[in-house]
């Protein structure tokens, strides 16, 4: 099992949830955070220009069996890219390990639980 | 077809239109009613900010900014308008065979420095009362096409809205020399010059524009409930200058429409309560204050003419048509995104022409089925006006400055891509 | 035992009880004073949703809307049924021996429809500004029990406090035949009547209730402060139309009412921020607003009869008071939620029976000890009286519809399970 | 130099100064404008919630609770002082060479319980609507240096502020005998005595305290520009207290300061958004309501005397006089947090100057050059004084009880360091 | 050493602690995150029902030596299963490797600082 | 690759982050969370003390290569600090495994991917 973590953009969370469904995961836990990372961002405050700062993005956590983990990736990166190349600020995708998953309700383990 | 009673506004305006008041001669300021119609402008003023509120509230966390600046732009856009040439439009004596009115000497306000009307007050306190019945109507119709429209194109609609819809309109109804004013139509605070052209304005804006991406599939919940209370709070206090104010005195007829305003607002939001309450075994916040403004834009055009218990039974009832016909149009499915047709056309109707059968004994023409008809008509006459021509600005604004946002900028909210800004930066971590 | 002064309420009406006027001879209006009671009367429907905007921000995040609601629903509820029966049983002839009034022609309001009071206004600009401290009262007890009721039960018992705590409380004090008001007692805004009832049906209400679960161990914070300031202001100002306009005029006596009311708030704020500062070292914002709404609170009763600077001691004192009480619910460990007795109840015991110090020369009964001794009786009958009939309400809306909400509904929170809303919906991102 | 139209405050408080009126013979209460009068105070008072509101939204969420508080302390803490000393010293008889006045009677309000004044209103009403101006500049102050000031230090500098800067000012240009009043300086509304007093003590304070930790580099971005639209709404409406309010009367000059109020806020507004339109492709809310502000200021010291078309005229370019005075600003570096100069000092100046080219026939001195420079006077004199004068009361605050927050304070925001709260408690899990 | 990830009701939070500190986990880290799991909600604006959406849901976050996360698993699902035998929506619970733990204040490393 | 997840003070964030800049540590990722440990928090309402409670804290996420772990811990421990020696309640950092880390505009994925 792997939990993959993306930081998208906030606009893409719609398109992403949409491709997320449509290749059948459905399952997903989503947060508000900020980051920082290549994107440069343009900011005007009552005429003023600030250097860049922290943007505000949406992290999405996926856990997934193994045999999951391409099809989710893919489908993550299709729907978060703006414009067939991407732009700077797309995001980042992290694939981490997970040793157990129980869901809570039914006390099952494991893979049939994801 | 004579009647004995005209609406109070004309009645005030009689003299206004034609004669310039000389100096000598001229009445006498009354300063309690001036008091009152300064207050009654204040409050009328206080609507737009809650009306921002209200609507702001509905919207998603991305557009709140976008959707409150459909109110203050109103403001800013008619209100300058207005001063310009809208007062002109709407209260100089008729031209073009009546289409509108003109005086030059409303043009930039310039002639009426010194005047006072019949009713005790400067012509200028009338003329900025009404300018905020000007600058509300247009900022009505935005909740029908919120999240998704241009903010330029905005602009410019709600600057062509005002010239040719609600002018004449105003013209028509208010002025002494209108032809619907003349028919004896009994519109005491806008009824028909406001939420029924609005609302014809949303219903025809909602269909043309086409619905959110999403509509109605995905969930779009409301970012501030909290806020949208705080607005209907506002917009309550403040219909009593809107209602209490088209009185133009300070006196017995003043007293009817607050307590006949204070009244069906008051049931409007026990009646969606309850119907809510026997259907979902729940009550929600934003029932309560669609009910609320149910009930206060259903006692608007009656609010001189009815009794207390007729108030009470328009309020109830204006709700339950409210509530169904929201359901009818999730039915039908196109996306008035805020039910602007749903409460403000339909409650107004009901309300225009309902009154006929509350009306305080000796108010209105002497018969029933005779002001029953001209009510119909006054809300045909601004039903069918306002919606066509809305159809016919919105397609040119569409084609010439673009009025659709783009699907992009859509998504994106408009907050960040109209505006370059957020409405909650506490919500982020660099603020 | 007769007096010089009585409340200026009370002379106003003495006429339009009993004896019906006829058209011919009654009073003329003054438009001026209709303008002040008419903006008095706006003024106090702000403070409805100034009040659900101080409570509201104080509860917790899963309770902000169903507090909100807590005080809009007064508005449909109790602003029906004043329109219905209230302001009859209120200001109608003494029945049932006094136990409160009735008039029929002022059941639905049918037979004031031109009626002039001999202060100059439309009768129904009176019964509207009544009415609205008919709403706020059970609006102000629903703190003490925030978080924790089920909406229906709220309802039914707002509907029945109002009934038969509010009016014939009102009828007592405020009516020309009712029996406080004949003994002289000074309750210019309605100390007793209002803030003194709500907070005896408070603290009964909470300790019927029971605390909140996990109260006091676990730290329940305000969701919005933020909200809470602005609801303070809101309260402020309206607070201005609540106590000058229950001089019922526009003139000298609302000018000092007017006066005292600012004086007292900014005293009362000044006092326990420098309590604060003194004990802790920290001035927090809500010590602030509440030090506000105690200054206010205290000078209501006495807004017409005593003189700046006593109001400048009244609010200080008050102030401190509230402080030491609320010190003292922590201690005792009772669960008024938002400290309406700590607040309303205490301040306006302290204002109702302090104001014998600082009379204005002229004010009040002749004898210091016979105003002292009045104003004591006044506060204690509302104290008793809303105090049993509250704990009799609840036992039987607790018994037959429901009032303390379900362990589980409580855990939800109030938003979810009352009214399937959430306040914030932009703290999720589904919105 | 003599001149034939004075403002109208000061032709009203003519009598009122040196004799004191006996009861007999004393001028009538005119209802009317009695009531508009204290609606007006009614209106500016909420100009404070308003301004805690614009303010409050525009810092960062560490600071919210504080940046608030400073408009709300300014009521407790001024709001006291005026009643025990302020008016006295404002509008009391020259002492000591007429730097300020005094009127032992005035001490405590004690003196002015039955006291009505020739425009037919109680003192108290005009003692309490000028009391409102008294809180309203320091609050605007405090924009120039939120973030980073301690709440102590802030109430000593408001007081003392308030005492030696205000009142006197307030003095020379509203008292009959006011050395500036006395030359034929217009202020209607506060143009000097306010605006630009506020502005040039925000730019001292900005200097001296120095910028933000991190400023200019640090992105700021405000935590609720929806509480700042919300703001400038209430702001908006309560300035037609402000400026119609000091017309002391409800007539013809009332409704003429109310014209040119609602005109100059609408063209401030638009002329900002077109600004911005044309130099960004993007109108920005901030920008939008900044230009709301900057019209309002501009007009207010011309409000009573000058015509529509000027008002248009005068908002329009006070806006783009403040957007590039801001730019300047952000070029300079200095840290103006709010812009309090850039926006109510720079479109102030603008007024009190630039209305001599908008009066209308009749108002002002006989020669216009003579005008222009009796305004320009005023300014200078204001700016000056009050310049100074807070760059020794800032010094003095500082040295002696500390005025600007410690680093470890400043980053940790105020809210949490002064007055350990937070505002926002619903973005947290543990309310 | 463990990363414990549980997603839970909002109305559980209380409970889950209460049930935590009883069994002497007191550390802890909560986010307002929001899901889409099992659980469908019925959602209802002015009348209009709509598909099921993301659900504000609170994520806990416990490091704990290995010792320790059977006796936190039991007691995560025991406080937050709505009656006994759980309800579709309950929530998940993740367990993740975790390398190192460090507390910032002084410095100490491993499972001494957890 | 390494996931460092720190939980800091809310009062630290800048400080924290002019060090990672200065580090040349510039991608992050930071939410708002709520966290109980050691620190004990004294809270006023209306003169009420209640017991400790969930404290806002600010979590930051940075991945980075192995060779920049220490680096990075180094920064996180001297910025977040309140005074030399730390106080409780300066928080607590974490170092996970990570498998994988994609950029989502280019498709770039691994060590030169962070
Ligand atoms: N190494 C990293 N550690 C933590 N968060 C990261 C990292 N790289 C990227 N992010 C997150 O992803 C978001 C988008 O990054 P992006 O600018 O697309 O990445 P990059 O700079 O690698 O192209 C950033 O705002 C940040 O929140
Ligand atoms: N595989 C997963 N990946 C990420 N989050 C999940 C996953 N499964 C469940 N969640 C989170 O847990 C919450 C509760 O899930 P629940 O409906 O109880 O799970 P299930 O559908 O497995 O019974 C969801 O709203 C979601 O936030
Ligand atoms: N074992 C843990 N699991 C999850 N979060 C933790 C843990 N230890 C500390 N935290 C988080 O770090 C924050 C700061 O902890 P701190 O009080 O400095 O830690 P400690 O108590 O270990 O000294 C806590 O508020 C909490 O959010």
């Amino acid at each position: 099992m792997k939990l993959i973590t993306a930081i998208i953009q906030e606009d893409k969370l719609d398109e992403v949830r949409e491709a997320l469904i449509a290749a059948e995961v459905g399952r997903i836990t989503v947060t508000r955070v900020d980051g920082h990372g290549q994107q440069e961002t343009t900011e005007i405050y009552r005429g003023l220009v600030v250097i860049p700062n922290l943007i505000p993005k949406v992290e999405i956590k996926i856990a997934v069996n193994d045999e999951f983990v391409d099809l989710t990736v893919d489908t993550l990166l299709k729907g978060a890219r703006h414009g067939d190349d991407g732009k700077p600020g797309d995001g980042k995708i992290f694939i981490a390990p997970l040793e157990e998953c129980i869901r809570i309700s039914t006390g099952q383990r494991g893979t049939e639980a994801i | 077809m004579r009647q004995q009673k005209l609406t109070v506004i004309a009645a005030v305006l009689l003299c206004m239109v034609g004669v310039a008041h000389a100096a000598e001669g001229s009445p006498e300021v009354d300063t309690g009613t001036t008091a009152w119609m300064l207050t009654s402008t204040a409050l009328v003023l206080l609507m737009i900010p809650g009306l921002a509120m209200f609507y702001g509230g509905l919207v998603r966390t991305k557009n709140v900014l976008g959707t409150m600046m459909h109110s203050f732009a109103a403001m800013a856009v008619v209100g300058v308008l207005w001063m310009v040439c809208g007062y002109s439009m709407a209260f100089g004596p008729n031209i073009l065979g009546g289409w509108f009115g003109w005086n030059p000497d409303y043009f930039l306000l310039k002639g009426i420095d010194t005047t006072i009307t019949d009713a005790g007050i400067p012509e200028y306190v009338f003329a900025m009362f009404q300018g905020k019945f000007a600058i509300i109507t247009p900022a009505l119709i935005a909740g029908a096409f919120a999240e998704r429209v241009k903010f330029r194109g905005y602009c410019i609609f709600i600057a062509l809205w005002s010239l040719i819809v609600y002018n004449p309109l105003c013209h028509w109804v208010w002025a002494s020399d209108g032809f619907l004013f003349e028919k004896g139509a009994i519109d005491f605070a806008g009824g028909t010059v406001i939420h029924i052209s609005a609302g014809a304005a949303a219903l025809v804006a909602a269909f043309y524009l086409g619905p959110r991406r999403g509509y109605p599939k995905t969930a779009m919940h409301p970012n501030n409930l909290v806020m949208t209370l705080m607005g209907a709070g506002l917009l309550w206090v403040g219909w009593f200058g809107f209602n209490a104010g088209s009185s133009v005195e300070s006196g017995l007829k003043t007293a009817q429409a607050l307590t006949v305003t204070q009244v069906a607002a008051a049931s409007g939001a026990l009646s969606w309560m309850m119907l809510e309450g026997l259907l979902h075994k729940k009550v929600t916040t934003l029932g309560f204050v669609s009910g609320v403004l149910a009930g206060l834009v259903a006692i608007t055009p009656a609010a001189g003419d009815v009794l207390p218990w007729g108030a009470l039974v328009l309020g109830m009832v204006a709700s339950v048509l409210c509530y169904f016909a929201i359901e009818m149009k999730n039915k039908l499915g196109y996306d008035d995104t805020l039910d602007v047709f749903g409460i403000h056309g339909i409650a107004a109707l009901w309300g225009a022409i309902g009154l006929v059968f509350f009306l305080r004994p000796g108010a209105g023409s002497g018969s029933f089925f005779g002001q029953l008809w001209v009510q119909t008509e006054g809300a045909l006459v601004s039903l069918a006006y306002s919606g066509i021509m809305t159809f016919v600005l919105i397609v040119f604004v569409d084609k010439v400055f673009g009025f659709r946002l783009s699907e992009a900028d859509e998504k994106a909210g408009m907050d960040h891509s109209l505006h370059s800004e957020r409405g909650f930066g506490m919500l982020n971590l660099n603020s």
